[in-house]
């Protein structure tokens, strides 16, 4: 007998977050823990247990809401929610799904902008090298975000202690890495 | 041809669906008369061979009725139950015995109603089937492994 | 005794001189880590929290290399790479569709016969048994380790040490010498991920530790993972800002304090590279 | 041959309107068997039933069926008829014409088709009817209580102002259980000690109660109206009869350092001790794992100074055989310890305490006289912080279920502090406030609006120590999930209430179920809230799940009465539906081959094992018994049975398969 599938949460948008990640937003008891110890909550437009709240509601409004937040751009899957979640619900694993699907439909949030180029170039650059090249990281952010000034400062002291290769490391099997990404991104280009 | 009027053997416990059944003819609602009542103390207390020896006298289907879970007179009768009669089908469905043919529910001393529906749709169900002449067929069944249903 | 290695790439780049200390301690103790060849990135954050089939594959991709390279145990000092290799390993085991799934569509070998050991197992395996008699300079000093997020959760996966007020850095610093602090900010974030693209979020985070670090007398924060340890140390000017002080305890990774403590050349460990200049 | 008399009610209109009762009743006289079949107006008239009486006398007969309504509403006046007129009452059967047929269906051939089906398989179950005898048990009108909180407390004087013995054990020095621990009771903040003391020395002095502390059930055999029950009464290593209480001893002990369990290890006691000075009885006992004498063979002080040589170092440990007819479990609860709690310090900081503790430093009798100050340095807390749910209603770390007690306690805590500490700060972390009771929604509503205390809605994430204070961070989840961080002084928890560590031996010894988390198992949730599956044990207060004190009581009192009833009679009747295994002569001696399945699916352990000796005392056989005491009569072990060697009286096998056959073979 199930009358979960009948609860305002399971379908829509919780729906598939049950579908993909096993989370059940039902059990969700807004207790409010997640939000206390989440160190960005404070960051956020709608802290996690807010998140979860939205999306129990079956709200299309509310959860198209969920897919344009901060709040899942700035989430830095550190656990710490799951670790204390009483109900064991496992939200970092859900904001993997949400950032995905809000990427897919083009929902980002403008906010999250440099958060996004920087996944992109640090993806890039392994997809060209298989490693991360991180001058390669810092230029292809730096001309995907304009954020040309900030912290110029950095690159000449970490050359000087040697903290940056000038060349990048190559890995033999470039077609092989590509091969994953091609792969990848044909289901969800990142 | 006549209607088939299929014969539907009830094995119900004293405590919940007799007394649920009472209520039925207290509150004088009507159902289909194909069905007669044998009284339990207890599902727990039905033992499985009973319900082929039912279908080999001739019965066409077949209602199991005891106490909502938790609700059980007896406390775990209603369980021990269900646990043999989740065993019991899956014998019926290796030896070929319908299982479409037994309805199993519970039924509260309250739910005078629900009896009826369930012996309404029991009913109906049953004379979809039509009368259950296949049993014979395969009523060789190993008697010895089935006695602990 | 040889052992797998897979670095990541920060300890080629930017946090080198955790690669090494791991390395010399390892000369030290008679144990040769053998790299994985060809070995590529693990995704990090950027490939889970972007694309969840690349986030599985680049892992696996590493894992596969490894078993046929004949490893049995990787040696794995970055504690992001660490939780990528361990979570992967784990979501393939738990479910055998999706491991299929993974390695079938890129080709990869793999049956999940590699294990991954973070650096704090690997120093509790290898060098803490041998450790005693080798401590020619105990660290004498009062340290603050810091785990972070990736080392200890989660728990229900990574099952190493306890998520709150874990001890394991603790306890190996104790052999070493030193003391270690009881301090309330051992596994909150440091910003992690954000370091580039959100620095103000950093300074506040990375503060707050360093900050707590302080006010109870640390000398030096040891750290055990890259991540860690750029924020805490080349984001000092962030953390400085924030927190209104100007703050110089040094943050050392724990093969760097175990190697001081058994008498390794300062350069040879790298601490030449911090930014926050290593006093102890 | 069977001569079975059939009666065929009409039910005035009832039955006949649908059902053609003379061709029932006719039809049923040609049975092989029948010998006597009639239809009457109201069978269960007095006329009607001098019809079955005279028809058993005229007729010799040796079996009845009544053709009527339901047995659920005349069967006992029919059996009444049948034994008056000298026929044994369980050779009556009654077909269930009116609700099961008449008043379902409608008038047609059908109907009367099926009334006729009904009177034959009871006719065909009739002959296989046995004469039985109503089980009688004879009843020991003792009672044993179990557990000297104010729900033993309560049970015993009520059962013993109904005239009857009990026997209380209880386990610790004294009897008063948690309450004794309380400091004022909400919803009326009356003072806990001032009304519980009064009745811990009544129980003291009644006459028909035996109260022996420092003792615990050993062992128990027996059922209902029949146990023997083994008392372990543990040494107290004092010759209770000289000692006068004077206290000399407890005050020379130079043991002085011990954490006192009365004050939740706030305060400390010595080795020879009585833990509280209101306790009852009010004399000492000797910690033996604290004293000097047992540890290292010298000291003896206490002895020393003892003006009437009462000290007894060599006492032992006494077993006590004793006969009682019912038992009351009052065990009540425990608190989790705040060692559990990883992310609130596990238990490293001192200010972080449970509310038992907070009780104990609220009550004018304790460590701090009454004054609300923190163990760390004794300072007066400023601020406070209770956290309620602390280890309940979380399946990941602590217990799912609500500890339903914490919600009141902490408003009652807060209250206290706020009129205590004037000027002081509190705050509640809650998910919910569970306030149903008579006034306790009132009495949450006075802290808020009367006491300013500060309710925030949201659980905390983690406490820790930062120069002095305690951080306490956590969101108030009305509010958008807005962080709420307090610098605290103290911090309560309102740990989880948890069953007693021994619990579940304690339910094996008894052979009482419990439920997953260790509480002692009602026989019914909604119906038999003090019973226990197993008759003539009965539970009252916080062994059952978290209770308050108004509801401990109110089952206390719930459970003496059933004991009083119990105990009203001399002999107990039972119906005889109960189940028995066969036995044949030697060598099969029964048909049972000792397989035990029955054994585990009895819900009531009614079923032993029996092992079957020969001259020499050697078993040849171990087969199974059924207790007619503990049996109710369920027949699952019937079912169970492979080699049909256990049946059960009244639905045995013959009987039902007879039903069976008669039901689709017509005639
Ligand atoms: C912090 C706190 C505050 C509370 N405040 C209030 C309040 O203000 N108002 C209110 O109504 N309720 C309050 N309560 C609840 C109250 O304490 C309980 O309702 C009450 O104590 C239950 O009584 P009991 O007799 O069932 O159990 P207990 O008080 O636990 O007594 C059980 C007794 O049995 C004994 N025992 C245990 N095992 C054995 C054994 N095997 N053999 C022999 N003896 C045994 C124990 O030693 C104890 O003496 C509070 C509870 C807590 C934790
Ligand atoms: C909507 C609803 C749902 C509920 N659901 C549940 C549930 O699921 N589970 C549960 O445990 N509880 C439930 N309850 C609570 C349950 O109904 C009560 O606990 C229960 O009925 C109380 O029984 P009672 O005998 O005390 O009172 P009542 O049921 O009120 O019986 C009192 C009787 O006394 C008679 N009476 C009144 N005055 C006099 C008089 N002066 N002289 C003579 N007779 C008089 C009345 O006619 C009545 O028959 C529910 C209650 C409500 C309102
Ligand atoms: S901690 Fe868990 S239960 Fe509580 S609000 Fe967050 S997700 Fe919901
Ligand atoms: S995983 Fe994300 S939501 Fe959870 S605590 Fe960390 S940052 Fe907050
Ligand atoms: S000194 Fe003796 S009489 Fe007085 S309390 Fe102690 S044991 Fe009893
Ligand atoms: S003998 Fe034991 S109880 Fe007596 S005074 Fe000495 S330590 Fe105390
Ligand atoms: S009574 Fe209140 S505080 Fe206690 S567990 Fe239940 S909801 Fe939580
Ligand atoms: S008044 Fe009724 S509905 Fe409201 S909280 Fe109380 S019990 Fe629940
Ligand atoms: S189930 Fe039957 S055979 Fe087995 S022990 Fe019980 S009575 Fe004997
Ligand atoms: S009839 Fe029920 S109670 Fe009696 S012995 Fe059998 S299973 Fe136990």
């Amino acid at each position: 007998m199930s009358s979960d599938a009948h609860h305002s949460g399971i379908s829509g948008l919780g729906g598939e977050v049950l579908e993909h990640t096993e989370v059940k937003v039902s059990h969700c008891y807004q207790c409010g823990k997640c939000s206390a110890g989440c160190p960005l909550s404070e960051e956020m437009d709608y802290p996690p247990s807010v998140i979860m709240r939205m999306l129990q509601t079956g709200n299309p409004a509310l959860e198209d809401k969920v897919l344009r937040s901060f709040s899942i751009w700035v989430c830095l899957t550190c656990e710490m929610c799951f670790a204390r979640c009483p109900m064991s619900i496992d939200i970092p694993k859900m904001m993997d799904f949400l950032r995905e699907k809000s990427l897919k439909e083009k929902k980002a949030n403008p906010r999250a902008k440099e958060i996004i180029a920087f996944h992109k170039s640090f993806l890039d650059s392994i997809n060209y090298t298989g490693r991360l090249y991180e001058i390669g990281l810092f230029v292809d952010y730096k001309t995907r975000t304009l954020k040309i000034m900030d912290d110029l400062a950095l690159a000449p002291k970490m050359l000087r202690r040697g903290k940056l290769n000038i060349i990048p490391e190559l890995i033999k099997d470039r077609s092989g890495i590509a091969e994953i990404f091609r792969k990848a991104n044909k289901k969800n280009k990142y | 041809m006549a209607e088939f009027e299929p014969k539907i053997v009830a094995f119900v416990c004293n405590w919940c669906t007799y007394a649920g059944a009472d209520l039925t003819g207290t509150s004088r609602i009507k159902y289909a008369s194909n069905v007669r009542i044998i009284r339990f103390p207890c599902t727990g207390r039905i033992d499985y061979m009973l319900l082929l020896k039912a279908f080999d006298e001739g019965a066409d289907g077949i209602i199991v009725s005891g106490c909502h879970p938790n609700d059980c007179h007896y406390t775990s009768g209603n369980f021990h139950a269900r646990r043999r009669w989740i065993m019991f089908r899956s014998l019926c469905d290796f030896t070929g015995i319908d299982t479409d043919r037994i309805k199993f529910s519970w039924v509260s001393a309250a739910e005078g109603a629900k009896w009826a529906d369930i012996v309404n749709a029991t009913v109906a169900s049953i004379r979809e089937l039509g009368p259950y002449t296949d049993y014979k067929k395969i009523a060789k069944y190993p008697e010895k492994e089935v006695t602990h249903g | 005794m040889t052992l797998g290695f897979y670095p990541g790439c920060s300890l080629k780049g930017s946090s080198r001189e955790y690669a090494e200390s791991v390395l010399a301690l390892a000369k030290a103790f008679d144990i040769n880590l053998e790299e994985i060849n060809d070995w590529n990135c693990c995704g990090a954050t950027a490939a889970h929290n972007m694309n969840k089939e690349l986030s599985l594959a680049l892992p696996t991709r590493i894992l596969s290399l490894a078993e046929k390279q004949g490893l049995k145990e990787i040696v794995v000092p970055c504690a992001a790479c660490y939780s990528r290799l361990t979570v992967t390993k784990h979501e393939l085991a738990e479910d055998s569709a999706l491991c299929s799934a993974v390695t079938e569509s890129n080709g990869l070998e793999y049956t999940g016969s590699v294990s991954v050991l973070n650096v704090v197992q690997f120093l509790d395996k290898y060098i803490t048994p041998n450790l005693e008699g080798k401590v020619v300079k105990p660290f004498d000093h009062k340290v603050a380790c810091y785990y972070g997020c990736l080392l200890v959760r989660p728990h229900e996966i990574l099952k190493f040490d306890r998520e709150e007020d874990p001890q394991s850095l603790d306890t190996l610093m104790l052999k070493s010498g030193a003391t270690p602090i009881d301090w309330a900010f051992k596994t909150e974030c440091c910003g992690a991920g954000l370091s580039v693209s959100r620095t103000s979020s950093v300074g506040r985070l990375s503060g707050k530790i360093i900050g707590d670090a302080k006010d109870r007398g640390a000398e030096t924060v040891i750290v055990a993972c890259p991540m860690c340890h750029s924020n805490l140390d080349m984001r000092r000017d962030a953390i400085n800002s924030y927190l209104g002080e100007k703050i110089d305890i040094p943050v050392l990774y724990i093969t760097q304090a175990i190697g001081l403590a058994i008498g390794l050349d300062r350069k040879e460990l790298g601490l030449q590279r911090h930014f926050v200049k290593v006093t102890v | 041959m069977s001569k079975i008399g059939v009666f065929v009610c009409h039910c005035g209109e009832n039955i006949s309107a649908t059902v053609d009762c003379a061709r029932v009743a006719e039809t049923a006289g040609n049975y092989d068997g029948v010998a006597f079949s009639v239809d009457y107006k109201y069978m269960c008239s007095d006329p009607g039933q001098n019809l079955i009486k005279n028809a058993i006398k005229e007729q010799g007969l040796t079996g009845v069926v009544v053709a009527s309504c339901s047995p659920r509403m005349h069967e006992p006046t029919f059996r009444k008829a049948c034994a008056e007129a000298g026929l044994n009452p369980f050779m009556c059967e009654m077909a269930n014409l009116r609700e099961h047929c008449s008043w379902v269906h409608e008038k047609g051939e059908a109907t009367t088709e099926k009334a006729i089906d009904l009177v034959r398989i009871l006719v065909e179950k009739v002959k296989y009817n046995h004469s039985l005898n109503e089980i009688k048990v004879p009843v020991t009108k003792t009672a044993l209580v179990i557990g000297g909180g104010i729900a033993g407390i309560q049970a015993s004087l009520d059962i013993a102002n109904t005239g009857h013995k009990v026997i209380l054990i209880e386990k610790d020095p004294s009897i008063g259980g948690h309450m004794s621990q309380l400091s004022e009771t909400f919803p009326t903040l009356d003072c806990s000690q001032c009304i519980l003391t009064p009745r811990m020395v009544e129980v003291a002095q009644h006459p028909n109660i035996t109260l022996y502390t420092y003792a615990e059930l050993e062992s128990l055999e027996g059922f209902i109206g029949n146990f023997k029950a083994k008392i372990r009464r543990k040494s107290k290593s004092i010759d209770e009869k000289l000692c006068t209480g004077c206290g000399l001893c407890t005050t020379k002990c130079p043991v002085k350092k011990i954490p006192s369990e009365f004050n939740e290890g706030l305060g400390k006691r010595t080795a020879i001790y009585v833990p509280f000075p209101q306790a009852v009885p009010n004399k000492p006992v000797i910690d033996r794992a604290n004293c000097t004498y047992y540890i290292k063979g010298k000291c003896k002080v206490c002895e020393i100074v003892c003006p009437t040589g009462a000290i007894r170092f060599d006492q032992e440990d006494q077993i006590m055989e004793v006969e009682i007819g019912a038992i009351v479990i009052a065990t009540g609860f425990t608190v989790k310890q705040p060692d559990f709690f990883p992310e609130y310090g596990y238990g490293k900081f001192p200010d972080v305490i449970t509310g038992l503790q907070f009780e104990r430093l609220a009550s004018a009798s304790g460590p701090t006289l009454g004054e609300i100050r923190r163990p760390s340095d004794g300072k007066i807390p400023e601020k406070i912080v209770f956290l309620a749910c602390a280890g309940s209603r979380d399946p990941a770390k602590g217990i799912p279920y609500c500890s339903k007690i914490c919600c009141m306690y902490i408003a009652k805590h807060a209250m206290l502090y706020q009129h205590k500490v004037h000027g002081g700060k509190s705050y509640v972390f809650y998910m919910d406030i569970r306030a149903g009771g008579k006034q306790y929604e009132e009495f949450v509503r006075r802290a808020i609006e009367d006491d300013g205390v500060n309710y925030v809605r949201g659980r905390v994430s983690r406490i820790y120590e930062k120069n002095g204070k305690l951080i306490v961070a956590g969101v108030d989840t009305l509010l958008n999930a807005m962080p709420v961080e307090i610098d605290a002084d103290m911090v309560v928890l309102a740990t989880a209430g948890v069953a007693n560590e021994g619990a579940e031996e304690l339910a094996q010894k008894l052979h009482v179920s419990y439920d997953p988390y260790k509480f002692f198992a009602e026989a019914h949730p909604k119906l038999k809230p003090v019973e226990t599956n197993t008759a003539g044990i009965f539970l009252a207060g916080a062994c059952q799940a978290p209770r308050d004190i108004p509801e401990s009581v109110a089952m206390a009192s719930g459970a003496a009465v059933k004991v009083a009833a119990l105990f009203s009679k001399d002999e107990l009747t039972r119906e005889p539906i109960i189940a028995v295994v066969n036995r044949q002569a030697p060598p099969v001696y029964s048909s049972c081959v000792g397989c035990f399945l029955c054994v585990s699916a009895c819900p009531y352990q009614a079923i032993e094992k029996e092992e079957i000796k020969n001259r020499n005392g050697e078993v040849i056989k171990s087969i199974a018994k059924v207790n007619p005491g503990l049996c109710q009569g369920c027949g699952t072990c019937v079912a169970f049975c492979r080699t049909k060697s256990i049946d059960i009286q009244g639905y045995t096998n013959e009987q039902m398969y007879t039903e069976v056959m008669a039901l689709l073979n017509e005639y």
